[in-house]
C-alpha cells in the first residue's frame, strides 16, 4: 500500500496544482528540513560507531567516483542531445550527479515500512556523494582556469547548510552511541516520519510551481528528468552489487544515484556559475525528478536490487 | 551648514546573492546597508519566497552621490546578466550627513 | 477539574490583557493551526473507512441544512435588532454560521479526558458546515446578481487553506487507515494536545486585542457573542439527537453549530464583502464567542446533550 | 541619453489583498513588483501582524507615470473606502530603462 | 487643489525601540507608520537579526514637512547617542492628502 | 561521557566559527525558547502542588536576596578593576545577578543522565532570581532618581517573555497535578531534550558570533565572564547548602548563581539604561560564561556539591 508520507506529496502537488491558498511558512520549511538532516546524521552516526572507519573507506570513495561519473555522463546528453548552453548543461550535470535529501528520506520509509533492513552507514556515503558533481559542473562550466576561487567554492561547498548538519549529526551520533542519544530520541527519530510528511507536502507544492517552466521548455528537459535517474539507479545497482550491499542497501544506493539535487547543488551553482538558467535545473530536478523517484522510482529500484542479487546468487 | 542630501540606493535581487553583495558593498565604501526580506514578480518570473531559492532580498544604501555611482555601476556590470535584479536610486534628506 | 489546554487559553488572554511582550511568530501560528487540521483531518479519514459512505450522506446533507439555516437566522437579527449595515450583518452571519476548528478541537479534548465517545466522522461534518454559510453571507450581502463572480468566490472559498488540509487530511486517513498511519502517529496523535495548547496560548492573546473593539461597539455584539451560540448549541443539540448521534457526537454537533469562524470566513468575507467591517466580526467571533465557547459553552452543550438523550429514552 | 526617471509607486495595505492587487498590477501593465511583509497603525487601528488577518503588506512597483497614475486612480476606486491602505509616490533613477 | 507632497520619514534602528517609538510618533501627531523587519551593518556593527538582541526594524511615517521636523529633532535628541539607528527623508506625493 | 545536547552546541559553535551558512530562522529559536520556558514551568508547577507554600517562602527570599548580592559585588570589580564605564559596569552586573534559562536546562540535562534527583520546585527559583539584579543594575546606573519611570520598567521587567512562560507554565502545572498534563507531556517533556539540542545548536551559532567582540575588548572581560561565574557559584552553593538543598539542588543553585542573563536582562537594559553599551556584556555572558558554564562549569559545580556536602556531614 502506498505510503502515507507520499499522499502528503500529492496533496501538496494537486493544492498547488488548484492554486490553493495553502502556504507553508519559509521558517516551516527551514526547520523542517533541519531536523530532518540531523536525524539521519545521528542515525547514521550511531552504526559508524561500530565498524571500523577502514572497512567504509572503500565504499566511501567508489561513491565519490560515482558523484564524478553521473556528471561527467549526464553533461554531454544535455550539451549535444539536449543543446543546452554549455553552462546550463554544467550546471543540470552537476545537479543529478548530487543527491537529494527528501528522496533519500522516502526511500528509508518505504524499506522501513516493508522491513527491509540496509546499511545503517548510508547518510555517511548520502555525504560523499553530494560534493564531487558540484566540482564537476564547476569544472565543466569554466574549465579550470586560474581565476577560478577555490577557496571559496570549497567554503561555500563543505560549508553549506546540508553538509554541515548532515556531519555534525553524523559525528554527534558517532560520539553518542544508542544510549546517549536515547534522550533526544522523541523528537528526532519517533517525529521522524511525521516531519517527513509535512516536508513533503511543501515539496508537493514546490514541485508544483514548476509546471509553468516545463511547459515552456518542452519534452526533452522531462525526458531527461525520467531518463537520467535510471540510468543512474541503473549503475547506482550494479555499484551497490559490487560493493557487496544487501539489498536494501542496494536500494538506497540506487535511489541516491537516481536522485537530483535541489538545495545544495542549485545554491552552489548560483553563486559559482551565475551564467546557468537556475530555472531549468530546478524544473528538471523539482519538477520532474523528485516526484518521478518518489512515486514509481523507488519500486522499480527495489525490483532491480532484488532482480540483481537474485541474477548473482545463481 | 553641511550638505545634507545623499542618495538612497535601493537593490532588489535573489537573496542567494546577499553575502556576495555585502562584501561588494564594503569594498566599495559604503558606510552601511539595510535588507529586508522580499518577494516579487519581473522578467525572471514570479519569485514568490517559497523557499530559498525564490526568495529575494531589497538592500537599501544610503550614501554620497560617487558610492552611489560606482556601486550602480559595479552590479550593472557583475551581476545584471545573470540575476533576477533591479537597482533604483532617489535622492534623501539625512541627519548627520557625516555617517554616510 | 479544567484542562490544561483551557489555561494556556487563559494564559495567553491574561498576558495579552497585561500588555506582556509575550508574542508567537506568526510562522508558528501557521505551523501549528496546519498540524491541528491535519491531525483532525487523519483522525476522521481512518473512521471513515469503516463506515459505507452511504450512511453519512443524510448526516452530511443535514449539516448542510444547518450551516444555511443558522446564517439565515443570525442575519435579520444582526440587521434589524443590532441595526448593521447590510454587508456587517451578513458578514457576521456568515461567521456564525460556519464553524471554529479550534473551539471543535477544544471540545474533543473536552470529551477526551473524560472518556466520552463521540462518532468519529465528525471532522467530515465539521468540513461541510465550513461552507454553506459564506455562501449565505456572500448572497445577503450582494443579492444574486449577475456580477458575482462565483467562479473565483468558489476557488477562494474551496481552496482555502482550512478546506483542503482537513479534506486531505481526510482523503490521507481515509486511504491509509490506521496501521498505514501509525508512523506518523507521534507527530499528529501523540503532540496533538501539546499543539492545541500552544494554539490556545496564541488565541489567548488574539482575543485579548479584540477587548477595545468590543468596548466601542457596545453591548448588542456582547449578548450577540454569548446568545446567538447558546441557540445554535440548541438548534445543533436537537440535530444531534434527530440524527441518532450519541451523547458525544451531540455536544460535538452543539459546539459546531455554537462555534464562529475566525480563519475562513474572515478571509472570504475580505475578498467577496469588502464593505463588511471586518473589526466587527472578529470582535465577536474572536473576543465574545470563542472564550465563550471554549470556558462555559462546550460544558453546557455537554448538559445539554445528557438532557436531551434522557428525555427521549424516558 | 533615455530618460532613467521613472516613478516608484508604494501602496501599504492588507495583506488578504496581496493576491488581486498582484492581478490588478499585471493587467494596469506594471512590469514588475516587490512585496515585503509589513505591520502599522493608521485610521483603520493597529495593524500588528499577530496573525494573517492583522498582517499588512508593502508593495512596490516602478513603473513610468502614465502607469503610475493609472494604479493610483484604479486602488482608489476599488479598494480605498473598504481596505486599511495608503498609496505614495516618489521620483527614482533606475539603470535598464526600458525595463519599467 | 490641495497641496498633495508630504515626507517620507525612514527610520532603521534596533527592534528593542519598537514599542518606544511607536509610542512617541503618537506623541509627536503621527497619523499611521508602518514597520517592516530588517537586519543590516553599519557603525555599531553587524546586525543579522540572528535573534531579538540583533534585529533591525524599519519604521516609515508619511507626514507633513512640521511632524517630520518634529519627529526628525526629538529622535536625534533622545536616541542618536545610544542606539544603532539612522533617520532619512525623502518627498513623495500622496492621494487624500488630508489623511496625513 | 558528554551529553549529546552539549555536542549540538559545539557543532553550532563551530559551524559559526567557520562561517557557514548553518542559520536558525528567528521563528524557530523563538518557539523553541517558548516551548523551553512553557515545559520548564509546567515541570516545577507540578512539584510545588505538593509542598505547602509556606515552607518554600525562605528560599524564595534567600534567592531574591542572592541575586541582589551577586549584582552588588559585580558592579565594583567591573566598576573599578575593569575600569568600565558606570553605566556599563551596570548593566554587566546585572547580567550576571540574574540567570540564564538555557544554561539552567543543560544543568537539568547533566542531572537527569547522572540519575541524580534535585528539588523539582527550583523553576521556581529560577524566576525569583531573574528580576532583582535588573532592579540593581537599574538603581546604579540611574541612582534612585525620581525620574525613572519604575513603573513602566516594572512593566517591562515583570511582563517580559520569559517569566510570563516561566510563571504561567508554573501556575498551570499547579493547578492542572501531574495527570491533568499527562496528555500534553509527549510535547513538553519528552520532546525537552530535543528540542533542547535545537536551542543549543542555535546557542553555539550566537555565541560565535560574540568573538569579534571579544577580541576587541579584550581580557579582562574573559577572566571577568570565568572568574564571576566561579565566585557565584562559591555563593550559590554555600546557600544551597545553607537552606538545606539536596546535592543536586545544590549543583542548580550554583549553576543558576554562576549563570549570566542573556535574554530577560538585556532586554530591559536597553530600555532603562540606554547608554550602556550592549555589546559588552552579551559578549561576556554569551560569548564567554555561557560556553563556560555548559562546558566546565556545569561538572565544577558538580563537584563542589559534592564536597560540600561530604564536609559538612563530616
Ligand atoms: N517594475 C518593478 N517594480 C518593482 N519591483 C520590481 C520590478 N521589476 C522587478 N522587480 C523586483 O526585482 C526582482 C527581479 O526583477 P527581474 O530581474 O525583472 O525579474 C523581482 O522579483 C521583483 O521583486
Ligand atoms: N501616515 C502613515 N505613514 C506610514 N504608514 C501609514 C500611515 N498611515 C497608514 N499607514 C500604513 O497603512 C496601513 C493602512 O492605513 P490606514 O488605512 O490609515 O489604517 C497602516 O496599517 C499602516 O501600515
Ligand atoms: N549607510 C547606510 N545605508 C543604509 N542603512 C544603514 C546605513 N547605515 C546604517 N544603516 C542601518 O541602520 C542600522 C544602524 O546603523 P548604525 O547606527 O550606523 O549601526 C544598521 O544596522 C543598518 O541597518
Ligand atoms: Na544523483
Ligand atoms: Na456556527
Ligand atoms: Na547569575
Amino acid at each position: 500500500m502506498i505510503d502515507p508520507v507520499i499522499l502528503f506529496f500529492l496533496l501538496g502537488a494537486i493544492a498547488g496544482l488548484l492554486r490553493s491558498e495553502l502556504r507553508l511558512p519559509a521558517a516551516i520549511y527551514e526547520f523542517v528540513s533541519i531536523v530532518l538532516l540531523l536525524a539521519i546524521g545521528l542515525k547514521g552516526g550511531i552504526e559508524l560507531a561500530k565498524q571500523p572507519f577502514g572497512s567504509l573507506l572503500p565504499q566511501m570513495l567508489a561513491v565519490v567516483a560515482l558523484g564524478f561519473f553521473l556528471a561527467l555522463v549526464a553533461f554531454p546528453v544535455l550539451r549535444y542531445l539536449g543543446r543546452f548552453k554549455r553552462a546550463d548543461a554544467a550546471s543540470i550535470a552537476a545537479h543529478y550527479g548530487s543527491v537529494s535529501v527528501g528522496t533519500y528520506a522516502v526511500a528509508v520509509a518505504y524499506l522501513g515500512s516493508r522491513q527491509i533492513a540496509f546499511e545503517e552507514h548510508m547518510p555517511l556515503l548520502l555525504v560523499m556523494l553530494e560534493v564531487p558533481a558540484i566540482l564537476v559542473g564547476i569544472v565543466l562550466a569554466r574549465g579550470l582556469s586560474r581565476e577560478t576561487r577555490w577557496g571559496s567554492i570549497a567554503h561555500e561547498v563543505f560549508l553549506g547548510k546540508s553538509i554541515v548538519l548532515l556531519l555534525g549529526g553524523l559525528l554527534i551520533g558517532w560520539a553518542s552511541g544508542p544510549e546517549g542519544l536515547s534522550s533526544i530520541e522523541p523528537l528526532f527519530f519517533d517525529l521522524f516520519k511525521g516531519i517527513l510528511a509535512i516536508f513533503l507536502l511543501e515539496m508537493g507544492l514546490l514541485t508544483a510551481t514548476q509546471v509553468g517552466t516545463l511547459r515552456r521548455y518542452g519534452p526533452f528537459l522531462v525526458a531527461f528528468g525520467i531518463g537520467m535517474p535510471l540510468f543512474s539507479a541503473l549503475v547506482g545497482t550494479g555499484l551497490g552489487w559490487a560493493l557487496g550491499l544487501s539489498i536494501g542497501g542496494t536500494v538506497i544506493l540506487a535511489t541516491l544515484a537516481a536522485s537530483a539535487s535541489y538545495i545544495a547543488v542549485p545554491a552552489a551553482m548560483r553563486i559559482s556559475v551565475p551564467e546557468a538558467n537556475p530555472t531549468l535545473s530546478l524544473a528538471a530536478a523539482l519538477g520532474i525528478t523528485f516526484p518521478f523517484n518518489v512515486l514509481v522510482g523507488i519500486p522499480i529500484y527495489h525490483a532491480l536490487a532484488v532482480w540483481a542479487h537474485a541474477f548473482a546468487k545463481g | 551648514m553641511q550638505n545634507r542630501t545623499r542618495k538612497l540606493l535601493t537593490i532588489v535581487t535573489e537573496a542567494a546573492l546577499e553575502g556576495t553583495l555585502v562584501r561588494d558593498l564594503d569594498q566599495l565604501t559604503a558606510h552601511g546597508y539595510t535588507i529586508t526580506d522580499a518577494r516579487g514578480g519581473g522578467t525572471h518570473g514570479v519569485r514568490d519566497a517559497g523557499w530559498d531559492a525564490s526568495s529575494n532580498i531589497r538592500i537599501e544604501v544610503v550614501c554620497d552621490t560617487e558610492t552611489a555611482e560606482a556601486i550602480a555601476a559595479y552590479v550593472q556590470e557583475h551581476y545584471f546578466d545573470n540575476y533576477a535584479m533591479i537597482l533604483f536610486v532617489s535622492d534623501v534628506d539625512v541627519l548627520r550627513p557625516e555617517k554616510f
